[in-house]
């Protein structure tokens, strides 16, 4: 599904938190959003999916631009968000549709891919920080939705957890063609992962810069050629902060 | 009255029963109306009122199609356009007086001037209190009157917190009996007596339903005439009241006139002018009037010989 | 809880604190039990001395003894479960369709800004109309038959539920409902999914606020033309003047009352297993 | 709010969005207000209808017209305002301290497990009995003054406002319960700055609910003794069997609760501005 | 501070989350935990702040044995934690004890010290989920606690933000002296702060290993020092992996 931004900007109670954002996703591409904690990225996201109808400008979805949820879509949330009532079997089948026993059985797959295998039973009270959020990871990815928002989803996991889930990502992407948009804080994730970089600036943020990714994938982490686009970056990233701090 | 014609007969007769009228207790305990009915295939429905006021509210719904109230309730509810009449007495009672504690230094009504005494607004011993006062020339407003229930009226005279209380049975019995409580001013003249009241509606429809209802209340108050004992026991039971406290109360009312008449009238007007003066009834009400639509004795005459 | 690869160590250890755990938690019952009788307990002692050096008078205020000795006739002749019996009977259909009608109403108010500036204000102003206001309404629509005593105490369940319910729904985290947005829940479905389970607590709060309020609305139900039941018994006792009938019927209320409370607890804990709630000192 | 680095354009637009704002939330009032008084003048156009047919005689249920200028009347002899004014005076005073002491004795069985086995059991016990129950005993142990009146209605003023805040204080985020303990704040610190601030929405629907009762309980208070009063009309209606006093009653419970309940709904708004609640469809 | 562990156990209804953790920390030591996601890093960190109680086995603090919180002791949630009643300001000022204009002055330095100069006024649900983070950065290091127990503190925020309050943690550490317990999944994160780290393994998580950082302060980000330590503790967590995942 294609997903265009035009000159989206969005105001909260007077301070402004992004402004003309403009920005064109083709199917099935990733897309990665970097930018200062604050800059507007979630609020992005949140315009995209639906749930903020308050932002100004217009989101076109496959030539829609009504300013609601589309069900294609999936949300990864910055937060895990799980339902407290349900146990981590339940939050996940939560999105799904279907017969009952279809969706246990994906609902399983999945709760297996994030490496939560035996915790089915567990309430997220009894979750640590990081199984939570791979519980929300699996709850978004096991209904293959065709436009995919991710807001920091590997943030509060270790280093090897992380890239696991990196590739059931991109397998899942593989598989479905999703058009993903991905928020991350994780350099090295987002040259893993993305087509394209784009990367946010300033308070209220502005679009800086837009750094295409073309190298093949599976692409080899720590190659010089992602090292390359990891100091591009880390030097944009850089230079926004010198001018946002004078 | 049976001239007037109407449709055959009532699938049910809906009447009430009460403590304050032992000869509903009496015909409800025995299934007299019940046998007598029973042959034309007509249900009885019992249902207890609680008070006059809830009668009157089970007649003005047509939930009951005879109702027991004091004879001054129904003269109001008939002020505010109730449908009802009253064609029976079940019992002259005394079932009010003025009550204090033995030591209070109450004696007259006189002495009542300045103290506070308990009433419960708008019911008899309300008014008793209002006319006992006016007969003796006394002010309404020299006295303090506290409104109470009843029964708060009685737990507060016996803890002292009223100087007196304008009684009613079975609490008065029960006050006089345990608390030592005296009745310092009686006046059954004032008391305004037991009324049996039906809808005006049932009465126009089956008004040969109205004498049979009659005819069985008169059992019943004969029963009581004869068995004063077992009468007393009997409402001790039913409202599950002592035995003692029973006798009182019953010995206070007189079962003899039960045919709605002229001593009726006259004492319900009275007790009408009292209530016009306290604002109860509407001061542009015309009493007389209303106590001449409200009794109908006819029914009774015809039945009672 | 976890079925995890159980090693027969693991197992052994489970098993065993198992057992520990049902003993500590058998023990802390009657701990708890023995706790929450020491105030009934004083009291009625205190009282039972009163009564008997004579501070309060017998036809004031029976002594314990008296009063106890009263329910105990009652319940010898059997009358004592009728009045119990039907006033249950009526509290409970009562409850029923007083939580239903909160819940049908709270969802939609709750749930639609529109249906909660049309409906709430009128019904707001509902909730402060005293019981005893309804009985004469009630006897005109509905006569004296079970039907309007029944409704009556409906009246007086629907409130609290109804209140405790709505702020709930209101009450509920913003984010949570996102996640059913996203899910393009249908609004019934976000109910039930979502708005009901995360106000459960508060509106089992008001289901048992709803519960204590139809224990006092018996008595207005009861005196439409009721002859048997507790709010009869109570009113039987003021008309009457027997303070043994009026306290027998006070200290029924409380004890029916009470354990009616305690079934609605129980359940409330069973339903809520899954909050994250402070563990107390 | 945020006090940014605020450029011309940036002051311009925030001014110009404050002032749309403030239309837009005058005009949003106004239809609130309409949407709200849809149903009750629907009833009383049906109700004077009906009235007017006949199919409400006037000795069961009189007509609108006819409660209203009775209200009138009474407001014309000055008789409506002393009503209207000591019965706001006692509901007053009795919320006020129903309030303080369920907020005294619900933190205490809240925040300490004992307290709960020993005050919670017979505090459920008690909020069963009907308001017409404690009436003797409040005459026996309080008299006829003020004071029974405003205890009594206090007394059910209580029970909802402590039910609602035992179990928002039990129904805390333990997470939040946490920062506080890493504080080390005492007990009533807890209290003060986690708990109360916490368990305020659920405090607040306690608090309106209280109140409702609290107008319930005005007719048993003001059955002890008292000569003025709206509970006193109510009561003096029934006994003098005068519908339109009745009716009136009711209409000025119903009024001056839905307006006192208002106040507190404006004031639960002020205090919960920092919720992430749900906006409403 | 000193702070000692010796064979501390947890157990949640009947399964083993940590399993005999021994560790002495050095007054004024700074130390890492690294591990995989559900280890077991938040219990020991709960454990020894007193909070969680239901452990076997013995810390001590001080000499004090007793399972209780030290009021000197201060905690990073692994979520921020906020009041959501309270303000920015108020939350940072939230545990500060003393004259009031004394706290609204240093609070407004630690704030300004995360970044957040001018959002003073705004409430937590006015924050974006980094700007949150560093709120309860800013309340926990305002108290000058002796002893630091933080569980990722710097997860949501972008490589620069982070390096920056990495150097505020530093900064507060050299001037109170303080014992620092620090848990994360950035290997550079932990290479660059600890005087030693710790890496557990399983689950229920063990010590596998400790490693020792003896570098001089202020350390290099990216040194070939660092860098070396890096990969070995890779070596040691991918080892660790690859032992669970069969
Ligand atoms: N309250 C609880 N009840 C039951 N189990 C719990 C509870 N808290 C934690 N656990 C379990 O303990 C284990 C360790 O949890 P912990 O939060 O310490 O992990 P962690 O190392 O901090 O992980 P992460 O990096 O994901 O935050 C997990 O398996 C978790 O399921
Ligand atoms: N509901 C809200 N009300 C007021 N301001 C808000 C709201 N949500 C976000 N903001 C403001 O908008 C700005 C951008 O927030 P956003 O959450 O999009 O940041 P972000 O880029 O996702 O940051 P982070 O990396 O820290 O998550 C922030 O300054 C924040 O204070
Ligand atoms: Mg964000
Ligand atoms: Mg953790």
């Amino acid at each position: 599904m294609s997903l265009t931004l035009r000159n989206v900007s969005r105001t909260f109670a007077g301070a402004s938190a992004v402004r003309n954002i403009s920005l064109s996703v083709q199917p099935g591409e990733i897309v990665g959003l970097l930018g200062t904690s604050g800059c507007g990225k979630s609020t992005i996201l949140r315009a995209i999916s639906g749930l903020d109808d308050g932002y100004e400008g217009e989101i076109e979805i496959n030539g829609n631009t009504a300013k609601e949820v589309h069900d294609t879509t999936g949300f990864i949330f910055q937060e895990p968000r799980l339902l407290p009532w349900l146990t981590v079997l339940d939050n996940v089948i939560f999105g799904l549709k279907g017969e009952h026993a279809d969706k246990q059985k994906r609902a399983k797959e999945y709760i297996a891919d994030v490496g939560l295998e035996g915790k089915e039973k567990l309430y997220p009270r009894q979750l640590s920080g990081g199984m939570a959020q791979r519980v929300a990871i699996a709850r978004a990815l096991v209904t293959s939705p065709e436009i995919l928002l991710l807001d920091e989803p590997f943030s509060a996991l270790d280093a090897f957890t992380k890239m696991q889930l990196q590739d059931l990502l991109l397998d899942v992407w593989k598989t479905y063609q999703s058009t993903v948009v991905l928020v991350t804080h994780d350099i090295d994730e987002a040259t893993y992962l993305c087509d394209r970089i784009v990367i946010l600036r300033g308070q209220p943020g502005e679009i800086d810069r837009e750094i295409t990714l073309t190298e093949q994938r599976p692409r080899k982490r720590g190659s010089e050629e992602l090292a390359r686009y990891k100091a591009d970056i880390l030097e944009s990233l850089n230079l926004d902060r010198a001018r946002s701090i004078t | 009255a049976s001239a007037t014609g109407g449709e055959s007969q009532p699938d049910e007769i809906r009447l009430d029963y009460a403590y304050y009228s032992p000869t509903s207790l009496v015909l409800r305990k025995f299934g007299w109306a019940e046998e007598v009915f029973e042959e034309e295939g007509i249900e009885i429905e019992w249902v207890l009122s609680q008070g006059s006021n809830r009668a009157l509210e089970f007649l003005n719904s047509n939930s009951v199609d005879f109702g027991s109230t004091a004879g001054a309730a129904a003269l109001i509810s008939k002020s505010n356009g109730s449908p009802i009449q009253n064609v029976y007495i079940y019992s002259q009672p005394e079932w009010t007086a003025l009550v204090t504690n033995h030591d209070s230094g109450i004696e007259t009504l006189e002495d009542l001037k300045g103290k506070r005494v308990a009433a419960t607004i708008g019911t008899d011993p309300y008014i008793f209190l209002l006319r006992s006062l006016a007969a003796e020339g006394i002010d309404a407003s020299e006295v303090e009157i506290i409104n109470l229930q009843h029964g708060d009226g009685a737990s507060a005279l016996t803890s002292n917190q009223v100087d007196a209380w304008a009684g009613l049975d079975p609490h008065m019995a029960r006050v006089e009996l345990e608390a030592g409580g005296e009745l310092f001013y009686r006046n059954i003249d004032f008391n305004t007596y037991g009324f049996l009241n039906v809808r005006e509606a049932f009465a126009d429809k089956y008004p040969e339903y109205v004498n049979r209802v009659i005819e069985v209340y008169e059992k019943a108050r004969k029963w009581i005439l004869d068995n004063p004992e077992e009468a007393a026991e009997l409402l001790a039971e039913e409202a599950g009241i002592d035995v003692e406290v029973a006798k009182i109360q019953l010995q206070r009312n007189d079962f003899s006139q039960p045919i709605p008449g002229d001593v009726h009238r006259e004492a319900i007007i009275e007790s009408g002018k009292i209530l016009q003066e306290g604002d109860v009834i509407d001061a542009d009400a015309n009493i007389e009037e209303l106590v001449d639509d409200l009794i109908n004795g006819s029914f009774a005459e015809e039945t009672i010989d | 809880m976890a079925k995890s690869t159980g090693e027969l160590t693991g197992v052994y250890i489970r098993e065993h604190t198992k057992k520990k755990e049902r003993n500590k938690k058998k023990k802390k019952q009657t701990e708890v039990v023995l706790l929450g009788s020491i105030l009934p307990v004083l009291l009625f002692i205190l009282w039972e001395f009163l009564s008997r050096q004579g501070v309060f008078p017998a036809y004031q205020l029976p002594a314990p003894s008296a009063v106890f000795s009263a329910i105990l006739d009652m319940a010898a002749t059997g009358a004592l479960w009728e009045h119990i019996s039907i006033t249950v009977y009526r509290v409970f259909a009562g409850f029923l369709f007083g939580t239903i009608a909160a819940v049908l109403l709270g969802s939609l108010v709750g749930f639609y800004q529109k249906a909660e500036h049309i409906f709430d204000p009128i019904i707001q102003a509902f909730r402060s109309i005293p019981s005893l206001a309804w009985v004469p309404l009630f006897i005109l629509w509905m006569g004296i038959g079970e039907s309007s005593k029944i409704t009556m105490i409906a009246v007086g369940v629907f409130f609290p539920v109804y209140l405790n319910l709505v702020s709930g729904i209101l009450g509920v985290d913003r984010k949570l409902i996102e996640v059913g947005k996203m899910y393009k829940l249908t609004p019934l479905q976000q109910v039930r999914r979502i708005i009901l389970p995360a106000s459960l607590p508060s509106f089992f709060v008001g289901v048992r606020s709803g519960l204590g309020l139809g224990w006092m609305f018996v008595v207005a139900a009861e005196l439409m033309g009721a002859s048997q039941g507790l709010g009869y018994l109570l009113v039987l006792g003021q008309n009457t003047l027997s303070p043994e009938t009026i306290i027998a019927s006070i200290i029924l209320f409380a004890f029916i009352g009470k354990s009616t409370d305690w079934l609605l607890k129980i359940l409330e804990a069973r339903s809520l297993y899954w909050q994250d709630r402070f563990a107390k000192t």
